[in-house]
């Protein structure tokens, strides 16, 4: 009997040791194209595992099982429900909120701890059966709070931002720098505190209270578009604060998976900027300083108009056609209208790609799911080096909604912020037809020669309208 | 700390070193196409937190405590099966492009 | 099993899967070239009981165990030592070969 | 005064861990070439920095200290003596004599700590402090006796096979499954003895014995050109006997240590095997079953002798030579005549190139550390793939004690048990000359067709004579 009580014991370690293999063979399979999805698929099952057998080990009264089933549950139906009904184009934004919805859960179970603490020993201080508090549990649980509350009002303020719901602008705080100081100071001395007092649920609520300040001082000046960098270190974050929980509730499962993820996360957030040309401090601290844009020099030349009409009657002469997707098509929902056009041309015999930059977009990978969204043929979607030299055999290349991914600044201009990322070289094509609503500039907030260009011609207005146009037009001609 | 808190610490010092190694290995060298599925992917792996909200719930005697468990249970579970559905439905349009690579740069070398 | 002991020995396999993890994913890939030094230097960390022996030789009292503890000093710091040693010479070797790859097949290139 | 024991104690806590993570770059960096000597270093250093941590952490009696540094003095002594001195060639068996003397430390160090749970619980037993020693120690005492001594027994075998002092033939054991078989079921059986009697040395001792006999009965039948992969194997063992010991010793780092070795030794055994066509299973058991040889049909071609003179003749008008070195050069030594020959004809103006086999030889990289020795210079080695399309152009072809590498067979003959590894080209060349003692065959044992077709001859005896005399008549005519 006692002999059956250590074996199931020892399989429920076993089983939560298994989760944390699944996790990390969860990353590694998600890193490559052919993996990914069975990946995440080995990831949710490990997160099954893990569950039902921490719950399987804690043996908790049946009220308890309840109430939790029924947490649970209503997050089980929430997250569904957002996870299938979301827009493809607001992934960033979700990911987002879900991220801040782990980090504010780690306050939780570190404040819960907390208070447990106060109560009386038990649980996680098995270890330590005088109920005595360690500066190393005080200071995981101190850390528990301040990152996940950090992750919670960081993600918060992203998703407000990409969303439309605040101002998308980097938004200057005055003595911003000054003012992240002092918090990050008031922090410290708060951790010291709760190193003394480790049970005060006071001083815990005040660490969570200026973490989430924090946050917010941190988030705000950085501009809608490196959102998704800036989603991605908070995603770290969440990794990290689930890490301290770990040691707050004695899990090493919690540790393995918050160590693993938050390594990995920081890691991705590096690979995020180098694909942007951009180093992180420069995304982080970019705005502190000066948020004022470079308006560099016009060069006096104004954009020529075209109008949906003339656009198709170059399109019915045209042999080989090129389709540069942007964040305007996005912004759109104009990928339909695309499709419609070349499917009018491809009939007429006309060569029709796609070329398709790595960080085009709001996203990484966010033009092949708009694409793909609508059912263009994955053979057509070509990526930078391959269709980099076939421009200069194309008659005429659609520039939908993209700006900087193609501006020859980039490529030719070492002063341009844009200097060093790789473009997409459509000026080189015969003729270049712009599909943009106004003057307005691209995420880097340059001016694009190439919109002024002798060979370019601007079709003005939503995108998904003019494309709609020119399909008609095309279809009549 | 008394001896056996310390070097139950340090073991898990161990096990915190230990996998972030692995995840700096793992994630040497990602496709700029999978970053997002990627993140939110580890995302979801990162509302782990859950098992720490279950223990709380589980342990917790008072209500302060189980409020605080159950809500944890709650966001937790959204971060966690959110993420996942949503990381695979992304996947799932990923996947229809995943030869595009490979087709891609036959379709351009077939044109040159 | 008491349950302080249980849990340090859960520990420790967390050590001993997440090492082995690393193990796997670090030679996922090595030339033919490295296999003989790869051994040689893997075989020079697996002389790490070395610590063992320390741990042994510091803490007995008997003087059996002490000569086992001395023994294995001995032992495990030829493996240690004469590890190292003939994998640096050997690797010293190569050096001079390390662009040979590359330039080899330059060269071949060129006489094609 | 407190905190400053905690803050040292935490200090060389961290530096064990330091010295983990020291090892798990060393091997990173070991895996690449550019990198790979400084791999060595830091996994050297690590060992220092570990060493030097424990002996601080466990703050032994003078005594102690004085007997354990004489140890180590000596076998340093030991080690850089025999490291410096040992020829590059019989690096395979020192591999293999280091590995048995880790494996036997193993043994020691797990006896060791047996007799002091014999005496009284201390030490590792700390978390314990009953002095009652759970399965999990026992086991883990256990382990580390009969792994370490398994890699003992058996690497010793690997030595004396290499080296010569044992027939390097497989030796067939008559009924050596069952012999193997009821070894294990021996070793099973003392194991859970060890259970109910953790502290008896006898016990103990018998499980040395049987593993050092199983040792014995594993290695004896494996023929001496296998060893490498068989040391690689040991090697991946003598890593999980430390691991075994860190249970023992309640030693993280030793866990980590040991499980990474093991684990990566395994990997590289894999690789090992890949490279040289054959499985795993073949090696280690292939010789219990049929140790006869294939002797295929001999077509009644007879070899072509030629004479040194000939083939000087032969060089002296050739414009492309290639030589491909084998385990016959390394045997006889004769690598610097071979460059002697090279730095003739290239003084004549013939090309003269060198092709390495990935496996020629009996060790990974052979040819490439035998070439090196003797200063050719590395531009004029090429590898299998770029070398194979050369052939075709080539005027003579000097195989140097190669056999295997350069089978016709493995390419053509699917029936061959070659067939599958990549070899060679060397028979597309105009004339092909070989040097070789007799009608001695290749490691695999082989017939080699190309030997008796039309365009090779055959300079007999031994490959530094025969290509001595070579040069000596090339620089006369
Ligand atoms: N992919 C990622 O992971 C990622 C993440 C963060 C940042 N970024 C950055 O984002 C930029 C992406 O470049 P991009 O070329 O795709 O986009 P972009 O440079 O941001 O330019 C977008 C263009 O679309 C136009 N536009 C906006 N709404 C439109 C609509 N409804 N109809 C038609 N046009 C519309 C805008 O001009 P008007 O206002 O005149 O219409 C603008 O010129 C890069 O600089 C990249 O570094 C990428
Ligand atoms: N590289 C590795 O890691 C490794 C490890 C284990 C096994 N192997 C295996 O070893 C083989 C290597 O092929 P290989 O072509 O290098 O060698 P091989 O096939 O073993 O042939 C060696 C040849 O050298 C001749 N020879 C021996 N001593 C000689 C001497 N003193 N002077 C002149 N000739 C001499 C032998 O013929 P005579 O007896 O007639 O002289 C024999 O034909 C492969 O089958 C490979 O799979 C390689």
């Amino acid at each position: 009997m006692l002999i059956n009580v250590n074996t199931w014991a020892s399989v429920l370690h076993g089983a939560l040791l298994v989760a944390g293999v699944g996790f990390v063979l969860c990353l590694k399979l998600l890193a490559s194209p052919r993996t990914a999805r069975q990946g995440n698929a080995i990831g949710a099952l490990a997160m099954l595992l893990a569950c039902g057998a921490t719950l399987a080990q804690a043996q908790p009264d049946v009220g308890a099982i309840r109430a939790m089933l029924v947490a649970a549950a209503a997050g089980a139906v929430v997250g569904v429900i957002t996870g299938r009904r979301v827009h493809m184009t607001a992934m960033p934004q979700l990911v987002a909120v879900f991220n801040g919805l782990g980090g504010a859960a780690s306050v939780f179970v570190a404040g819960g701890e907390l208070v447990r603490w106060g109560g009386h020993a038990g649980g996680a201080l098995q270890l330590n059966p005088i109920g005595e508090i360690g500066p190393a549990l005080a200071l995981s649980a101190w850390a528990g709070a301040w990152v996940g509350g950090l992750t919670f009002s960081g993600s918060l303020i992203a998703f407000g931002k990409l969303q439309g719901l605040l101002s998308s602008q980097p938004v200057c705080i005055p003595k911003g720098r000054i003012a992240v100081c002092l918090t990050l100071l008031l922090l410290l001395g708060a951790g010291g505190a709760m190193v003394i007092a480790p049970k005060s649920l006071l001083l815990f609520g005040i660490v969570v209270v200026i973490a989430e300040i924090l946050g917010i001082l941190l988030t705000l000046p950085i501009g809608g578009a490196d959102m998704p960098v800036v989603i991605s270190l908070l995603n770290a974050y969440s990794g990290l604060a689930a890490l301290a929980c770990g040691f707050v509730v004695n899990s090493p499962l919690l540790i393995l998976s918050g160590s693993l993820v938050g390594a990995s996360g920081i890691i991705l957030t590096r690979l995020m900027c180098q694909a942007m040309n951009r180093s992180l401090a420069n995304v982080v601290f970019g705005a502190f300083g000066a948020a004022t844009q470079q308006t560099s020099g016009q060069d006096g030349k104004e954009m020529k108009e075209f109008s949906p009409l003339d656009t198709a009657m170059l399109l019915r002469n045209a042999e080989r056609v090129i389709v540069v997707p942007g964040y305007g098509l996005a912004v759109s929902q104009g990928q339909r209208a695309v499709r419609e056009i070349a499917d009018v041309l491809k009939q007429q015999g006309t060569q029709v790609v796609y070329a398709v930059h790595p960080v085009a977009g709001r996203m990484p990978g966010h033009m092949n799911v708009l694409l793909a969204e609508a059912d263009v043929p994955y053979d057509d979607l070509l990526d930078l080096e391959a269709v980099n030299p076939e421009f200069l055999h194309t008659d005429v290349t659609l520039i939908v909604g993209a700006n900087d991914v193609v501006n020859p600044a980039a490529r030719d201009d070492p002063s341009s912020p844009l200097a060093g990322m790789p473009i997409l070289h459509a000026d080189k094509s015969r003729a270049v037809i712009v599909f943009k609503r106004g003057k307005g500039r691209g995420f880097a907030g340059v001016e694009n020669p190439l919109f002024t260009a002798d060979n370019a011609h601007v079709v003005f207005g939503d995108a998904k309208q003019s494309l709609t146009a020119v399909a008609s037009h095309l279809k009549q001609l | 700390m008394d001896p056996v808190a310390a070097t139950h610490f340090v073991m898990q010092l161990y096990v915190l070193v230990l996998s972030a190694l692995i995840g700096l290995e793992v994630i040497a060298k990602v496709p700029v196409l999978l970053h997002t599925p990627l993140m939110s992917g580890s995302n979801a792996i990162s509302g782990i937190v859950l098992v720490g909200a279950i223990t709380l719930g589980c342990g917790a005697e008072s209500s302060l405590a189980r409020l605080l468990a159950n809500g944890a249970v709650f966001l937790a579970t959204v971060n966690v099966v959110g993420g996942f559905v949503v990381t695979d439905r992304m996947l799932s349009m990923f996947r229809k492009q995943t030869p595009k690579a490979r087709d891609g740069q036959k379709g351009s070398e077939g044109k040159t």
